[in-house]
């Protein structure tokens, strides 16, 4: 066993900046959470789906430019999203979409799923709350195309408990795209 | 390059560069019908008539390709499309905007690679040729074996550059050298277009970097729509009205509709709908007072146009506008339209917290990616002069009313699409696109004589404009 | 519309379009070799040939839709293609069946955007053209406005309309106003057709919404194929004789081969393999009785043909049959095949609890979407007066051997887009196909003079109808 | 901390219509239950897949169609599938693909991945039965293809215990498409 | 309940060739090493991403060839591969994408995703030591493109424990695709 | 096929098959002005150009299509691209290679489906047709009812066969009956391939299969870039400098680069650069002993070529190759460059334990798939003798820099795309690709007389030569 040989490399290695994710428990809890987000939204339960949105929600998916790896800190906008969005907002879409029946945008709905991976969980400095980093991929198809059109995501969440469950805080988008391929977020992410 | 293939086929091929007929023998003149005011819907996607498209629009056109302010500084500089080619926008040293192919004059390399940055020295990494802002040569790695050989002189090695002008921030670009001045492509609409973009001191500015995304359809899908297609509002909109927020409306529809009401104006394809004032100002502040007794200034006090949301932009905007401007101001304000080819143009109210209106333009640019694609730009831009806070309210309502995830404009583009896939069928290509709810030249007692006019019930005589200067373009030059 | 162009380059177009020539100087007619019974490979992904198949073929021709027990009720209606054409087919009020284009004459959008439903009125989300059931135009909203304008009246704004006809519930519709009636293109074939879907009172009836799926090959692929190509059953469905479902197969498949032999018929492109009863009878009953010695009545009590699965609907049969097509299904019913240009019809056998034999075809269309793309649409229909349980029966065998998953189709599926592939090539396309295995005409004793009768293993002979007919419509015409 | 702030919606909000998960290690096991199922499909071991299948194994793809959003109840058909299988039929299909050397549709075979996400189980009326429903995004590339045609779907599946793992007692698949996007399913999902 | 029925298949059905994998808390912490793994690529902390390789590592990427089911033993090179490394190869790679800002092949750099499903865990001989088997489906952005490219793939993981957290010790990653459909492996999988 | 449409359209259509001019009237050789050196950017993307470019390149020249020792024993096949055309490339009982178009001549399905193995028979999975590995056709099944037909004897029914000739172990092929053999394509640049490939008795094998990737850029991008672009080593691979493995480079580049440094040698579009061996001797032996002074014999004792790493190698060489080559590998070997239009050869060399180098070659072919993608395929290859243990490390160091993830070529297939790119554009597509770093010819003294040889900087002039058989062939022929 060769797990004592040295490591040859040629510059000084920086040490992981990432702290560790909390228990399997709070894990798999928020996990199941992240699912219930995701099931209900493929499922266009958007009424319900209000249930698990805090209060003082934030939502955010904020525009992104493609940059030289110098500058790769500032590809995100820090002001300016795709969407931008509270609480209040945020239920308007929903009334519009579930109540009205002349959305026409998502009228037949888009066929959209979203897969949820690469969770981890840490607990933060407020009791209760958490952040929450997860992968998102979305399919979304339409009338009869026959493929997907595809949004792949950073999802930076905050979660706090709420009773037996939890609820949505705040969460922000950080898209895999500078333009994105769709033609337009009539959808949650 | 010289010729020497002079025969037959080649006279042939010039005859179809000069006077266009597609190769099932169609001429483009045939795609419409000027006296019933119908085109044909395989314009909507016919391949061939898209790269004819390219050559005598988009290589020929001003086109609009951002904002002054998303450049401030010198060597900054954005990359953007003109049709299908890249461009860099950048800011030189004395402070001036350039326009240059972002395609390198050695190999073809693209020579920024990335969307947005700082340089003096556009580098490409292909073999390390070097262009200023500007876009001139700087030169070639081992200056003194002349890589760059000695067939041209340096200031010939530049990459390819654009016209540029200005308006009011808009920065606009042109490979045609004939061109006229953007005011001639402007027409008569630039009487309005400085309402919109040059009413402070201060000038717009861009809230933050443009959204992009993609759509699957022809881009005249969306041209033609922004040339004021006032129409679709009722319907496609429909569901703005059923959350309130248009105002209301009859279930029929038949009766008054508020927002379908004021002036459309259009010239050379540029169209807009100067919403009126009367109505805004019953549905928004609804005092019960008449404001059609009110004088220009009275009303401009009670409903400030767009932007104006303090006294001091009000005092600048009247320092800047002709009385003719301000009467147009306070009685009907240009709040949404085009900008031929391919601009689209939306105002936007938010609602602040003192229970006045902030506002902010949202600015589109529908670039086309093939018969079948086109990116859509998205800028939202405000006030310069605005208060940081009221810019923040600004900012998150228009997001949630205009682009990508637009209350509004997401029904928009998911309809284009459609419009597309219809063109493409064999018998859907030989429908046509009807212009035919005319209301006539109508302009009201006091509206300026500028560009045509067309007062009353929204109707397709602004929008069958945009397609006159399509026919001119693309059939007479 | 008026031309003004009349110059030499628009002769030349016109002469392209009269009598087609591909554009690197190939005439169509040059694709094909009648008298070695060759096809050019290049059919099979020409793009340029595509676009003339979409003129001379699919908007000239009767095309197959769906079948009438899809759209019981007034209202109901499904989106279906004709080419690549989208079309509501719809039943009115009176319960007549009519097909529109799905293209709104207002501005090009899809009036229907879902793919089935049911409504009295079809409202285009765009500006609100409404359209009732058989294409009509209602109305546009602000009716008094006259937002359609006064330059058409009302009755010229509904929806392109097909031309409807119904055979035994198959949907068909054309867009050819000068096309003959069905009967005319399905020639002597319809004797067949008549035997397979016309044997019984209560008609045939759809077992649920077709299956659909995407498939990256010229639809030529499968249309060739569908005209009676048998050949390919011992070796690309060979691992049906190897898990036993089609009898036994010799190792060197030189011998006997029970499931080959048959009477091919073929008219005008259309064609069916009629599949011995005698081979069906020995290798599903096998009671060792002498099939061949029996009356035309006492065969038909012992292996009734496809569907007939209870006395009942045996009686129905020889009601409505000829004595002469009584005979054909006594000694060898029609059982797979085609209509051309795009209709693949395959019988598949379900055996019962109760040791008879329940049946249901499988009907294919084959949706061009491109030179290399097509969809293909799956209907499993059975006799309507069918027990309900027997359906259940019926329809799980049915999906377990055709369509989608279909343990035969999944094979023919994969071999397709090869073909489209081979056909890209420069080298490939210069191949050709070949339909050189000749039986010639034999029309056994007894047997109805009706269309071209091949009797015996199946050969190329029925299928070289299919290019036969394609030749006529894309060259003669 | 504003988790006390009002929510305005204008509408009542629904309550949320599904129950909560089981536990983690039921959970565990249940989703090292679908690896396997992925693991041996994807490796073509369908002989041995056909261990992991309850004798009365109910395997239903239905058809779907695209509806308003008022009608979206009936999109998938009750009857009619793109599969529609028991053990027996299942068995027979692996015969051909494992057995004949003449399953052309497969062989050469598909290169087909099972990304298995967003399990969630539950307990049901029946001991040692659980209802489970996955994400299923199934890549599949063959020959010399460069790129990947896409499946996405929602599982619904009934799982028994049996000994120390699982059976399948029940699988519908829903896609997330109105025209399947491959020219065949001579794959299981 | 039919759960005694009796299975009818055409043939003899082979007992399952893939041992249990290991308990969900030994699972938990992988995954999150897993997760780490992912999260420091995706985000360009190559540099740091040093730290969870061990200094022995094997890291290879086959040539794959598709080949008729008979021959399918055989579909992957154990010679030749698109990447072939060691630790010291990859540190010189990392090295070069990290330090010289001139390593244009992703300057500007690839957007990617690296979404790891279908995680099983096994122990091995060596105490500390397990085998790992999980699903890599890359998604890859560039410029301003609007699609994705994908990569679909299966990796084989040797993964030793190293105090709370865990080193790689070898990596083998058995792509979907014979031939690969984006223009480079200038990224790590 | 007999023609019966002769008319105008026709007689067009063959003038453009024989003197190709694009769709809008640009005849080919407008595209190059062979004066000032360039090259219209459009070339890299135009699609009509492409079709071209499939008929009088891809089925007229030599093509190369793998190594002999992949396909060591008899049935042994793999399956490769000539164009978009398939081929098996199989080795019959006789040890024979031959190459057989892959579309079966039945109906144009691909007889092999599988990319590599062994088989005697190759059967078609559609209908049967069998065939041997020379492509030679078998018989149809059913033997007895000939299903073939008889229109063809057996003899015509095989495969389409391409002519084939090895090139020490390198498989050539062409559709072209009328080339002359390779070497006429090698031109004088055969001198230099013999010393790469043809230096041991043993000769090269290939370290496994190779590499394959799609790259979305159009072929050319690559090609002409292989024909001895070395200037773009600074630049674009400046980070194989900054990482150490290039030897210094000063910060300007201005100053000596001694990998710039050697004789570039080209003829018909064949290109190599041989680098210098005193340039390489110092900067990897660096022991101060002066290069210059030594003999040939010393030189070679010093510093091998790529290849030989042991005394046997050294020995077999010296008998196998001219003084003249032997000088050349003494003084300057070749060691990167391609073979006209698609192969792209780079050596690499490999530190082994001992202080001394092995050393391997990377050899691509650029295959087209569309005007804008093309697959690239790798293979790695080096001397059959070198023993095992070197070998592998041969292969690991090599899979490191060349190929799919390799240090170096990672950087060319991400710029590639971009040229692509920028021909799409209307304005980008009248960009030039230029060549105007011209050295001249300047042989050194005591160089053998064979091809065009430009000695000192590596400049552009054997890169034109790319160019220039890419007229000959475009244009001229
Ligand atoms: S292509 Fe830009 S320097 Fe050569
Ligand atoms: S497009 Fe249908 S109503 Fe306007
Ligand atoms: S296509 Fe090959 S045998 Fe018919
Ligand atoms: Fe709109
Ligand atoms: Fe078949
Ligand atoms: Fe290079």
């Amino acid at each position: 066993m060769s797990n004592t040989a040295e490591k040859i490399a040629p510059f000084e290695i920086p040490p992981i900046s990432l702290p560790k994710p909390t228990d399997s428990i709070t894990h798999y809890q928020i996990q199941q959470f992240l699912h219930l987000d995701a099931y209900l939204l493929d499922h266009h339960l958007l009424d319900q789906w209000l249930n698990i949105l805090a209060p003082d929600l934030r939502y955010f998916v904020p525009v992104r430019q493609t940059k030289e790896r110098k500058d790769r800190d500032s590809e995100f906008s820090t002001k300016l999203g795709h969407m931008d969005d509270n609480f209040q907002s945020i239920a308007l879409r929903v009334h519009r979409l579930v109540n009205t029946g002349t959305a026409w945008s998502e009228d037949p709905a888009s066929r959209v799923r979203r897969f949820v991976s690469n969770v981890s969980v840490w607990e933060t400095d407020v009791t209760g709350e958490y952040d929450v980093i997860s992968y998102l991929l979305l399919t979304r198809n339409r009338f009869y195309q026959e493929d997907y059109t595809l949004l792949s995501a950073e999802r930076h969440d905050r979660v706090r408990r709420k009773g037996e469950t939890f609820e949505l805080v705040r969460r922000e988008v950080r898209m895999d795209q500078s333009v994105l391929g769709m033609p337009n977020l009539a959808i949650f992410l | 390059m010289a010729t020497q293939n002079g025969n037959a086929n080649e006279d042939y091929a010039m005859l179809r560069k000069a006077n266009p007929v597609l190769s099932d023998g169609t001429p483009i003149a045939d795609l419409f019908n000027l006296e019933t005011r119908e085109v044909s819907l395989s314009t909507m996607y016919d391949p061939e008539l898209y790269r004819v498209e390219m050559d005598k629009i988009f290589t020929k056109v001003w086109l609009l390709l951002g904002h002054a302010t998303e450049i401030p500084k010198s060597g900054d500089y954005v990359v953007r499309h003109m049709g299908e080619d890249e461009v860099i926008v950048a800011r030189d040293r004395k402070g001036e905007i350039h326009v240059s192919l972002n395609v390198c004059p050695h190999r073809g390399m693209h020579v920024c690679t990335a969307e947005s940055g700082n340089a003096q020295v556009h580098k490409c990494i292909y073999h390390g040729w070097a262009f200023r802002p500007d876009g001139s040569f700087v030169g070639a790695p081992l200056e003194k074996e002349k890589m760059h050989g000695d067939i041209y002189p340096k200031e010939k090695l530049g990459l390819k550059k654009a016209r540029v002008q200005l308006f009011h921030g808009l920065i606009f670009a042109t490979w045609n050298e004939e061109a006229g001045p953007l005011e001639e492509q402007l027409g008569d609409m630039k009487f309005y277009y400085d309402i919109m973009f040059g009413k402070t001191h201060g000038g717009m500015e861009v809230l933050g970097p443009p959204q992009r995304l993609t759509i699957p359809a022809n881009w005249k899908t969306a041209g033609e729509q922004a040339a004021c297609d006032g129409f679709h509002t009722l319907t496609l909109h429909r569901s703005q009205f059923d959350i309130g927020n248009f105002g209301n409306i009859s279930d029929t529809m038949e009766e008054f509709v508020p927002i379908m009401q004021g002036v459309n104006v259009a010239d050379r394809g540029n169209a807009l709908r100067c919403i009126s004032a009367a109505t805004t100002f019953a549905s928004v502040i609804g005092s019960g007072e008449d404001f059609n007794k009110m004088s220009d200034d009275e009303r401009l006090a009670k409903l400030p146009p767009p932007g104006i949301v303090n006294a001091q932009l009000l005092a600048e905007m009247k320092e800047r506008l002709s009385p003719e401007q301000l009467h147009v101001c306070a009685v009907a304000p240009p709040q949404v339209g085009n900008m031929f080819p391919n601009v689209n143009l939306l105002f936007i109210y938010a609602p602040l917290p003192d229970g006045t209106l902030g506002s902010g333009y949202v600015v589109h640019t529908i670039n086309p990616r093939g018969p079948d694609k086109f990116q859509w730009i998205t800028w939202f831009l405000c006030e310069k002069d605005t208060p940081e806070e009221v810019k923040d309210i600004i900012r998150a309502v228009a997001v949630q009313t205009g682009g990508t995830s637009g209350l509004i404009e997401q029904d928009d583009s998911d309809t284009w699409p459609h419009m597309t896939e219809a063109a493409r069928g064999s018998w859907g290509r030989t429908e046509t696109l009807k212009y035919q709810a005319i209301g006539g030249v109508n302009r009201p007692e006091g509206w300026p004589d500028k560009a045509n006019v067309y007062a009353g019930l929204s109707k397709d005589d602004a929008q069958w404009h945009w397609w006159l200067q399509y026919h001119e373009l693309m059939v007479n030059k």
